[in-house]
């Protein structure tokens, strides 16, 4: 199957998360979505790296999932942190800073 | 390596400037005394560079020269021509008086004397040392202005300088203001913001322009620059260069100040004290208009050529248009100043006149100016310190009970109107004579300059000095001893210069004819020469 | 020998100085060190004028540079003196009369607290005065000139605490300074024609240049002439200056200040010589002044200024010749030096007869006054009679020769000045003969002053009356000495070249209706004012009178057009400064504050809209990428 | 398996069955800075968990401060012996490069941190609770706001001592930054970075919701842009065929060598190229804070803790640049022609954007997060010039800039009242009048700000735009002159406010601090006015250092 496809799904990811970036209200949702983006940077680079038939981005994804996983652990604990402050997890609550 | 004498002139100020910011709070007298001694000593400088300095000899004397900046090609070179040390003189000579007539211009306020003292300890606030640090520090940039043959050392000193006249104008006012001390304190700062914002946005455009000197010409020596011109490996192209000398003229112009570009200065002078208001006009103005002598026709005499017409325009137009708004002014140092923004016309009309009289009348007129206004301006301030006012209309008849003070005043308005006799006359004629030369329709327009100088000063004079007395200046005290010294010395110099310019003339041609071949022009002949 | 000249000069002017600096220890001896110095310069003036007739007639002429005043590439002005005939009728006129009214102040201010700066005032117009007439080039007399209008100006307003007083300072200032602006320009046209402006090249060189340039700067002088000598139409001034004490109207404004203006056109003869279109609006100024002066003298109440008026009116006459060219300068400076003594001394006589009456000035609120004020009656009637030109007073030899040059031209020119003169003769013996009347004859009609207290006619005191004794003397004799055997043309001859005048009609016949003009004046005077009774309150009288009586409108006209608009102008060019070119600038920084106001909105605290920008901004950036790779 | 895959230290264990894994050859000494300072980062932790409380605070600041002066040291050694200039060489197997740029950034970022800390650690400012003193970061930073959790953390006298370990993992990752040779060890070194200071945002001690709420939004944003970020990894690593910069650049000028077909395949596609380098250039922005990736600059600096804002503002931005021009100038010089008009319009909007957003600002921590934003425009003006020069003056500039804001800020901490810090304008009116000091400091930093002579602000403006005008960007110069005319109105209103505008009587005290805060601030004094004065060495310094390794 043409690998090109792969890179449309991963691009089709990308979207989708930066979409809910975008829209949605929930930090934990929102957080997800970027947790979406990076996966689909991890098909792309995998995809990549399999037409080039090296290893590199098979290596660069792995990071990718390590940094994923030390982003949720900052991510959530100041999300909680947040919410635990606020009673709640929206966003759109946390404007205090403006202008 | 002969001892720096030009460094010396800058530095000692500068070292004053220290010296008195570092006076106790308490011992105010000394910090004034101290001033004082100081800019006594620099003028003593000054004198031995005008006795160091030959006429007749190389363009530029007393040269310094050390490396600074070598990335940015920036040497540290000192150097005075017969312009630059005329200036350098009336810097030095007019800040003493400017000190003594300040003197108690910083003082903690009476109104709150009871517990000045108090809040001075609990804000750790000096005003008096602070007041005459600054002038020093100001005395201290403008002197090296004067001598920097490097564009980019001047440029810097042109910005830097602003700063300290910044905190002089907003920070020392009048007192009793009309219109009490809140809004006063909101018109002060208003006229420091407006002095510093027009002043840095013409130095940020020199700035671009310095800059593009650079990328053209590769250095930012005078010396250097002239030579390459001169031998013709610097080419500049004519629109480069035309730009370039835009991007200094917009600076100069605002500083001198030229129209349009000359409202900050009614501010800054009817704002501040008088003091400081003759520091700006007669000393700090003044670096402005020998830019244009120094850098503008040197750097780029084809652009200053095809910019004539148009400057000498806007230079007639501040002439009459200066003239005609002092007249409708009701507040005196604001009368005082657009009186000023005429002079400058005349020194910028002489300047771009490009004729021997017209240059040496500029640089005449420059000194005889600064001397003037200073005469006027500091009997002016003292006048408003007794009454608290600085409406004309809150004047009248005070020749009666102040002849002395009112005689002063009456000739350092003789002096602004230019009288024949007085200093102004000689660079005024000298001006008008060199500019009719060449254009005659603009000495003619200009010389209209001289009914309206008439007008301004004698309604001025009329309005506060004569006329029945007004019960607030009943009890007006006559000139003290100490303004008494202020004055008369300034009024002396005036009758002298006017009498006898000789000594003034003779370093300044020998400049001008410099800047004269710079700019490669040569006088007109008379018409009877001319026709055999 | 020829320092004198400076020392001329100087005597007064350390006068001056030490009186103006010299502070409070000077008041009571300063009146005496001023009237002392300036006889000295009078001593050193007839040394010179000893010196002087002592050497032949063509070489009398004393060059003395003192130093070198403005010396620029290209421009030398120099301090240097040029004594010759000229000047120095000038130098004794000046020196001589100024003298004379100098002891007569004293006499006249002497319990005037601020004295002692009136006399450092007069020594300094002295001093400027001499200057003017002694400097060898246009840009020391200018000097001069603008000295003498300070001196006036203060002088003027001497009285400062009387608002009219300063007024009319500043006004004569003023006017004077558009004078000046005349001569400063010629001066300027000079240097760029000739490359000089000292006396004797130019004149000599006038013959290089075009005649039109000639007649510029021939224009350009007679402007300036006007400005200072009172001609329309920069007349104004001189009425108003009558603010100023009385000595001050008789020595500036009557006997030597006001006929600089002669001074320069004279002086000028060469360059007018060569222009005759200049020479002709000279004459057209000295015609119509000299019909403006004398109407506006016969319609004045305050002695003053109806004495204003014939000055203003004589110096017309003055004018009028110098405008002749050849054949009229040496008239005009004769008739210059005459007036100057008749004028003087019916000044000084005013002037005791108002310090006989406190100090008051309306003529319809004197009257009888000739048996109180004998030496006064006496000394002003031979004015009187000098003035009209009552022959063989000295005025009649003046004034007949100015009229004879008159009629002495081409065409109808002849008839039309000669014409005027012959008229302008008739008015003068008219409005001096309804002065004389009002004063010195009819009733009392003396009216208690703002104090309520009568007036108690005296005569004055010694230090005044001789003065007016010694001019009176003059203005008899001056004019039979000078014309007998045309003494007075031969000495100006050399420096002012002379014309035997030619007149279209013969000699005898102008003398005879030139009397006769002014007997009809005299009796048509006599008439109105010597027959009936004077109202003590003026009649409101024809329209003429009420015009002239306002100066004929000049004043109004003036006021309405210069002062009024100039306001407006000023008003105007205030608010536009303000709001129009600091607007601009305020403008842009408001617009800036405004552009943040709005751009800051965007920052509206919702991480989601950050997220949008960056979003929006990557797009823009790569979209942008591949365009520059696409075009 | 071409050699490509080979070279690069990630992807040696990935060869074929061996008997022995060659290990990677690693330059210590050449790296010497790094690994010291993110071993002491790990000791710190260690500290946390061995050390009794009581002891912490002094032995983390003292563990600190001795690795970021070794580090230092190690830099100057390096410099010294010529790393920097003639033996610059890539390191740890084409991860790391070791040349003039790497170090000078490393060296200014070691310098700015020390002075950082000194604000970390200061504890005099605060009032003591329960007769502790207290430092500027949350006591627990677990505890609900105001909750009692947090009070009895305060009564027990916490102090979250993780601020330095943290910071040092910070320190850690831009000394990486800027040197990182391939896209991968970029990403990393991003995100060792970014990590710690998101942490570090939410640690203030007063206005904690602020604090956590600066704190998401970076977070969220800071993800966003990395993924951004590592998209265009991703993308480039597919048109190349491999992340070290060396390769990519070989590739993108064409002058590679070997080129199989897949390479071949993929090189053709040049959106692969173009939007994965736009993607990147947008990663970085972000971190530089230009716009329009600026958004968060300001809510972060306000809301962070202001000694964290400092060391933000200036190590960040030191570290994004240096990871920026070595991007542009090492991996993309063959898409000049690409980039560079791009980079045009972003300089531009960023001088004239932060400039004029600025004018309006009320609170003098937003105010210098726009007035940062104006400078990264100004920067960026030097980036674009394309030379050496355009190198050094921007070393030289970002040199500048960081003392100059680490000290503002240092002041910005003095100021204070009942609320902890004032931040709000109008409570600076009058500051002059009560503590001249203070106030003529301040003035001085803003007047570097502003670009006035004889300050280092105007020296590292005047090398920015020189370096431009020399590039052919003499358009972008004059907008920078005019948008530094913009800027220069509002530093000069903060100047007005404290010495002409009448003091307010309850008006925040001056607080006196410790000789910590006292050092940054004269050590921030003094180099703004040498650099200003006699900026002659330190620009020799850059213009050595000017030289890239390839």
């Amino acid at each position: 199957m043409n690998p090109v496809n792969y890179l449309y799904l991963a691009a089709l990811l990308f979207t989708i998360g930066a979409a809910g970036v975008l829209i949605r209200r929930n930090a934990i949702v929102v957080f997800m979505s970027v947790e979406l983006m990076l996966n689909a940077c991890n098909l792309s680079l995998v995809t990549f790296s399999r037409m080039h038939g090296n290893l590199d981005g098979q290596i660069v994804a792995f990071f990718t999932m390590v940094v994923a996983a030390a982003e949720v652990v900052v991510g959530l604990a100041i999300i909680v942190s947040l919410f635990r402050s606020r009673h709640s997890a929206s966003v759109d609550d946390a404007s205090l800073m403006k202008l | 390596m002969s001892f720096p004498l030009l460094t010396a002139t800058a530095a000692l100020p500068a070292v004053g400037a220290v010296a008195v910011a570092a006076v106790p709070a308490a011992r105010r007298t000394a910090a004034k005394w101290l001033a004082l001694l100081f800019s006594l000593g620099t003028l003593a400088l000054a004198v031995t560079v005008l006795v160091r300095f030959e006429p007749g000899g190389a363009r530029y004397q007393l040269t310094e020269s050390h490396a600074w900046i070598a990335d940015f090609g920036v040497r540290y070179e000192l150097g005075v021509d017969g312009i630059g040390v005329t200036l350098l003189a009336l810097t030095a000579l007019l800040v003493p008086f400017v000190i003594a007539a300040g003197w108690h211009d910083a003082d903690p306020s009476p109104d709150s004397g009871g517990e000045a003292p108090a809040e001075t300890k609990h804000y750790r606030w000096r005003p008096t040392q602070g007041f005459f640090a600054l002038i020093l520090m100001v005395e201290a940039m403008v002197i090296l202005s004067f001598e920097a043959t490097d564009v980019f050392l001047f440029y810097i000193l042109f910005e830097a300088m602003l700063i300290p006249m910044y905190f002089l104008i907003g920070g020392f006012g009048d007192r009793a203001h009309a219109q009490g001390e809140e809004a006063a304190a909101t018109q002060r700062s208003y006229a420091a913001v407006k002095f510093l914002l027009y002043n840095l946005v013409g130095g940020l455009i020199m700035l671009a322009a310095v800059i593009g000197l650079y990328v053209v010409a590769g250095s930012f020596s005078l010396g250097e620059i002239a030579a390459a011109r001169a031998s013709g490996e610097l080419e500049m192209a004519t629109n480069t260069e035309r730009l370039l000398f835009l991007g200094f003229f917009f600076a100069f112009a605002i500083k001198a100040p030229l129209w349009p570009l000359h409202t900050w200065l009614p501010n800054a002078m009817g704002e501040a004290t008088a003091p400081v208001a003759v520091l700006i006009t007669a000393v700090v103005d003044k670096v402005g208009t020998f830019a244009m002598l120094r850098f503008c026709l040197q750097l780029f005499p084809e652009a200053s050529k095809w910019a004539t017409p148009v400057i000498i325009v806007l230079s007639l137009i501040s002439i009459v248009y200066g003239a005609l708004l002092a007249v409708g002014q009701r507040d005196i140092k604001r009368l005082i100043a657009y009186a000023s923004i005429s002079h400058f016309g005349f020194i910028i009309l002489g300047i771009f006149a490009m004729t021997s009289q017209g240059q040496s009348g500029a640089t005449l007129y420059m000194v005889n100016h600064g001397i003037s206004t200073a005469a006027l301006m500091l009997v002016a301030g003292f006048l408003i310190s007794r009454r608290g006012s600085r409406l004309i209309a809150d004047y009248g008849g005070v020749q009666k009970v102040a002849p002395v003070l009112a005689g002063t005043f009456l000739v350092g308005g003789l002096a602004t109107l230019s009288l024949p006799g007085l200093a102004p006359f000689v660079s005024e004629f000298l001006v008008l004579v060199g500019t009719f030369t060449r254009y005659p329709a603009a000495g003619i327009v200009a010389t209209f300059g001289i009914v309206l100088a008439a007008l301004y000063v004698l309604v001025l004079y009329q309005r506060t000095m004569t006329g029945p007395v007004k019960e607030e200046v009943r009890s007006m005290p006559d000139l003290r001893v100490r303004e008494l010294a202020v004055v008369a010395p300034l009024i002396a110099l005036l009758i002298f210069l006017g009498v006898y310019p000789k000594p003034v003339t003779e370093i300044v041609n020998p400049a001008v004819e410099h800047t004269m071949s710079d700019v490669q022009q040569q006088d007109p002949r008379p018409d009877v020469e001319a026709a055999k | 020998m020829d320092n004198l000249i400076a020392l001329l000069i100087a005597a007064p002017l350390l006068g001056a100085a030490l009186l103006l600096c010299g502070g409070r220890r000077l008041d009571g001896a300063g009146h005496w060190v001023a009237t002392v110095l300036a006889f000295v310069s009078f001593l050193f003036g007839t040394v010179l004028f000893a010196d002087m007739l002592g050497k032949a007639a063509d070489d009398r002429t004393v060059q003395q540079q003192l130093f070198s005043w403005i010396p620029v590439e290209g421009f030398q002005a120099d301090v240097a003196f040029q004594l010759d005939q000229l000047s120095m009728t000038f130098v004794l006129l000046i020196t001589g009369v100024g003298s004379l009214i100098h002891l007569y102040s004293v006499g006249y201010m002497e319990h005037d607290e601020r004295r002692r700066r009136f006399f450092g005032y007069l020594n300094l117009f002295l001093a400027a005065m001499l200057l003017l007439v002694l400097a060898d080039n246009y840009l020391l007399l200018y000097v001069g000139w603008e000295g003498v209008g300070l001196a006036s100006y203060l002088l003027i307003g001497f009285w400062q605490h009387k608002p009219s007083a300063a007024t009319a300072a500043k006004k004569a200032f003023l006017v004077n300074r558009v004078g000046d602006m005349g001569l400063s320009i010629a001066v300027m046209l000079m240097f760029t024609t000739f490359g000089t402006f000292a006396f004797t090249p130019v004149l000599e060189s006038t013959g290089e240049t075009s005649e039109a340039m000639l007649t510029a700067i021939g224009l350009l002088l007679l402007l300036a002439a006007c400005g200072k000598s009172a001609q329309v139409p920069l007349q104004s001034w001189l009425g108003d200056a009558m603010e100023g004490p009385t000595p001050v109207s008789a020595l500036i404004h009557a006997a030597t200040m006001v006929t600089a203006g002669v001074y320069l056109i004279v002086r000028s003869g060469a360059i007018f010589n060569a222009a005759p279109d200049a020479q002709l609006a000279v004459v057209v100024v000295g015609a119509v002044t000299l019909l403006f002066g004398a109407i506006i003298g016969c319609a004045k109440d305050d002695i003053k200024k109806a004495l204003a008026g014939s000055t203003m009116s004589q110096i017309g006459y003055m004018v009028l010749a110098a405008g002749l060219g050849p054949i009229g300068y040496a008239f005009a400076i004769m008739h210059l030096v005459t007036h100057g003594f008749f004028k003087a001394g019916l000044f000084l006589g005013a002037g005791s007869v108002m310090h006989g009456m406190n100090d008051e000035v309306d003529m319809r609120k004197y009257g009888g006054l000739r048996k109180y004020l004998p030496i006064t009656f006496v000394t002003f009637g031979l004015g009187y009679l000098a003035i009209i030109g009552v022959p063989p007073f000295s005025g009649f030899f003046s004034k007949d020769k100015i009229i004879e040059a008159a009629f002495a031209q081409e065409g109808a020119r002849a008839w039309i000045f000669g014409g005027i003169a012959l008229l302008g003769a008739g008015i003068t013996a008219f409005y001096m003969t309804r002065v004389m009347l009002m004063t010195f004859f009819g009733k009392q009609r003396w009216q208690p002053d703002a104090e309520g207290e009568e007036p108690h006619p005296h005569e004055a005191p010694r230090t005044m009356t001789i003065p007016m004794i010694l001019l009176a003397v003059g203005s008899v004799g001056a004019g039979a000495f000078f014309s007998i055997g045309d003494r007075f043309v031969n000495w100006l001859a050399p420096v002012t070249e002379f014309e035997h005048p030619h007149p279209v009609i013969s000699v005898p016949v102008i003398t005879a209706s030139t009397i006769a003009v002014l007997l009809v004046g005299a009796a048509l005077a006599y008439a109105m004012y010597g027959t009936r009774p004077v109202p003590v309150t003026a009649p409101r009288g024809s329209l003429l009178t009420r015009a002239a009586r306002r100066d004929l409108l000049q004043d109004d006209f003036n006021h309405v057009v210069l002062v009024r608009g100039g306001e407006h102008l000023t008003r105007s060019l205030v608010y536009v400064d303000h709001t129009l070119v600091d607007g601009v600038v305020n403008g842009t920084a408001a617009g800036f504050g405004g552009l943040s106001g709005r751009l800051r909105k965007l920052q509206n605290g919702y991480a989601r809209t950050y997220a949008v920008s960056m979003f929006g901004g990557a797009a823009v950036l790569i979209a942008a990428t591949l365009l520059m790779r696409a075009v | 398996m071409s050699a490509s895959a080979v070279h690069s230290l990630w992807t040696t264990a990935a060869q074929q069955p061996v008997d022995s894994i060659p290990a990677p050859h690693i330059e210590y000494s050449q790296l010497a800075p790094m690994l010291i300072v993110v071993g002491a980062a790990v000791l710190g932790v260690l500290v946390e968990v061995v050390v009794p409380r009581k002891a912490r605070y002094h032995s983390q600041l003292f563990l600190s401060v001795t690795a970021l002066a070794a580090a230092f040291a190690a830099v100057v050694g390096l410099a010294a012996t010529g790393h920097g200039t003639t033996k610059v060489q890539i390191a740890a197997m084409g991860a790391i490069a070791v040349d003039g740029p790497a170090l000078f950034l490393q060296g200014t970022i070691l310098l700015a941190s020390l002075a950082a800390v000194f604000t970390f650690a200061e504890r005099r400012l605060d009032p003591r609770a329960h007769g502790k003193h207290v430092d500027s970061f949350v006591a627990q930073a677990g505890s609900v706001p105001g909750g009692e959790g947090e009070q009895a953390a305060v009564r027990a006298g916490f102090t979250t001592t993780e601020v330095y370990p943290l910071m040092l993992f910070a320190v850690t990752g831009m000394l990486v930054f800027p040197a990182a040779n391939d896209l991968l060890t970029l990403f990393i070194a991003l995100e060792v970075f970014s990590l710690p200071l998101y942490l570090l945002c939410a640690l203030a001690r007063r206005k904690r919701l602020m604090s956590q709420e600066a704190a998401v939004k970076y977070f969220l944003l800071g993800a966003f842009s990395s993924a951004f970020l590592l998209f265009g990894i991703a993308l480039l690593y597919g048109y190349a065929g491999s992340v070290s910069y060396a390769r990519i650049a070989e590739v993108v000028d064409g002058s590679v060598r070997a080129i199989d077909p897949a390479l071949a395949q993929t090189m053709g596609n040049d959106a692969l190229l173009l939007i994965g380098g736009a993607m990147l250039l947008m990663g970085l922005l972000f971190k530089v804070g230009a716009v329009p990736f600026h958004m968060w600059t300001p809510d972060v600096y306000q809301g962070a803790p202001t000694p964290v804002t400092g060391f933000m503002a200036a190590a960040t931005k030191v570290a994004a640049f240096g990871a920026l021009l070595r991007l542009l100038y090492v991996v993309l010089p063959g898409l000049n022609w690409d980039w560079r008009p791009v980079l045009w319009g972003v300089a531009i909007v960023t001088m004239l954007g932060g400039a004029i957003v600025a004018i309006t600002q009320t609170d003098i921590k937003r105010l210098l997060a726009y007035s940062s934003i104006a400078h990264a425009g100004f920067i960026l003006a030097g980036v674009i010039a394309l030379t050496p020069d355009g190198i050094s003056s921007v070393l030289f500039y970002l040199a500048a800039y960081s003392f100059v804001t680490i000290g503002a800020f240092a002041v910005v901490t003095l100021v204070r009242d009942a609320g902890g810090e004032a931040t709000h304008l109008s409570k600076w009116a009058g500051l002059g009048r009560r503590s001249p000091l203070a106030a003529a400091v301040f003035a001085v930093f803003l007047l570097a700000f502003a670009g006035i002579p004889l300050t280092s602000g105007f020296a590292g403006k005047f090398a920015v735009f020189k370096a431009a005008a020399e590039g052919g960007a003499g358009a972008l110069v004059v907008i920078g002159v005019i948008a530094s005319a913009i800027a220069a109105f509002f530093y000069i209103r903060v100047i007005v406010l404290m010495f002409f505008s009448e003091p307010k009587p309850e008006g925040p005290t001056v607080a006196v601090p410790s000789p910590l805060t006292m050092t940054t601030i004269a050590v921030g004094v003094a180099v703004t006015l040498a650099l200003g004065v006699a900026p002659q060495y330190f620009l020799d310094l850059a213009g050595q250092a000017s030289g890239f390794v390839r």
